[in-house]
């Protein structure tokens, strides 16, 4: 199990090359990257809890863990000011089967979205404004 | 002492990250309320506690959770990770 | 769009890093392994339907690349002997939203199971046999 | 002439992995019927067609399907990729 909260770039395909452990048959990745929707955001930047965050995220890689019987689990989260295309976060179950290994991946990306203290700022040139919230988020946690 | 912890646009409204406060609010709202009246900033930023959300030592809650014992109170908009 | 079926072994990793497009704000990876669930597999065998593979694979991919609107998507097989440990196959999405990414995965890993010409023979130390295809991988098209 | 391919443990039973056939058979059905009476492999390997499937030039068809203008037809387990 590797969690991570961290201002650095990171390697998603680095981090796929280390994953998995011994028994892993299938093994899920997500990989978040900074998308410039509106044709003119300058940055990304990302606030958090210290403390909380890694709570967080340690909490729910092990009840993720616990539920799916993973072999291994990973979630790196990058806090600090990115640039369009740049990897924001990744998650990576590595389980028996598939099912279980996509399930786990989807909880954990539902569970961080709404529930580990991160908050996101878009600045563009005209200024920054914090991106709300979306309600099928906190709806996407129902299906758990 | 208590200590009070803002984030994301509610850090900004208010102008600080945190700050150590005295207080004798039995629970979150009542907190919150001893807030709103000390300057229109607080007013402002609390003005609406349902786009709101609470931490207490770092565990999320809620405005109605008592305050006895907490260290850490944390105000902050829904998350938007991932 | 990267469609192949491969004796060759692959980098899962190597993959990642080519894989995405300038406007995908998600990528989801699915890596199957050679897993050994009886402690006595010495190899699993691949056989195929040339031709029918490259076709049933590029359409698979072809509908999930519309449904999902994915901005990329791999798909590699392999075929012939494999030893336990190494990739067999691996699929992969580009989407703007997690949720479309996901689901192409999903979508993808489902059809490949039971509609891409694939049959599997284990070999072990008593002799070789072919994996039966499974009833709930047959189920698992009706999600869809 | 057709060509007949046969895949997995079908291609095991019968023994060959492929054989061009002079057949009249209209249908799928008549054609496994035509093979069963030719050799007691023939009979083995489809003696349960709920456990086969069968493809008409590359697509996934059924046991019921017209056979006229079809060049190659395989035969074969369900399959198990992934």
């Amino acid at each position: 199990m590797r969690i991570s909260v961290q201002t650095a770039r990171f390697d998603p395909a680095a981090e796929l090359a280390q994953f998995g452990g011994p028994h892993a048959g299938a093994i899920v990745t997500f990989t978040g990257i900074v998308r410039d929707d509106t044709g003119t955001m300058q940055a990304l930047e990302l606030e958090h809890y210290p403390g909380m965050t890694e709570a967080a995220m340690t909490r729910i890689a092990e009840e993720a863990s616990a539920r799916w019987s993973l072999s291994d689990v990973l979630v790196i989260h990058r806090v600090g000011r990115l640039a369009v295309g740049e990897p924001i976060m990744m998650v990576a179950t590595a389980a028996r089967h598939r099912q279980a290994a996509f399930a786990a991946a989807e909880f954990m990306m539902d569970y961080l979205k709404s529930r580990a203290p991160f908050w996101k700022k878009q600045i563009g040139p005209e200024g920054a404004h914090w991106i709300a919230a979306k309600s099928t988020d906190e709806e996407a946690l129902n299906r758990w | 002492m208590t200590e009070v912890v803002y984030f994301a646009w509610v850090r900004e409204r208010i102008g600080l990250p945190r700050e150590s406060i005295e207080t004798t609010a039995l629970t979150v709202a009542d907190l919150v309320a001893e807030l709103r009246a000390r300057e229109p900033r607080y007013d402002a930023a609390f003005a609406d506690v349902s786009a709101l959300r609470v931490a207490l030592d770092q565990q999320l809650s809620d405005f109605s959770a008592p305050l006895a014992g907490v260290h850490e109170i944390a105000f902050f908009p829904p998350m938007t990770g991932g």
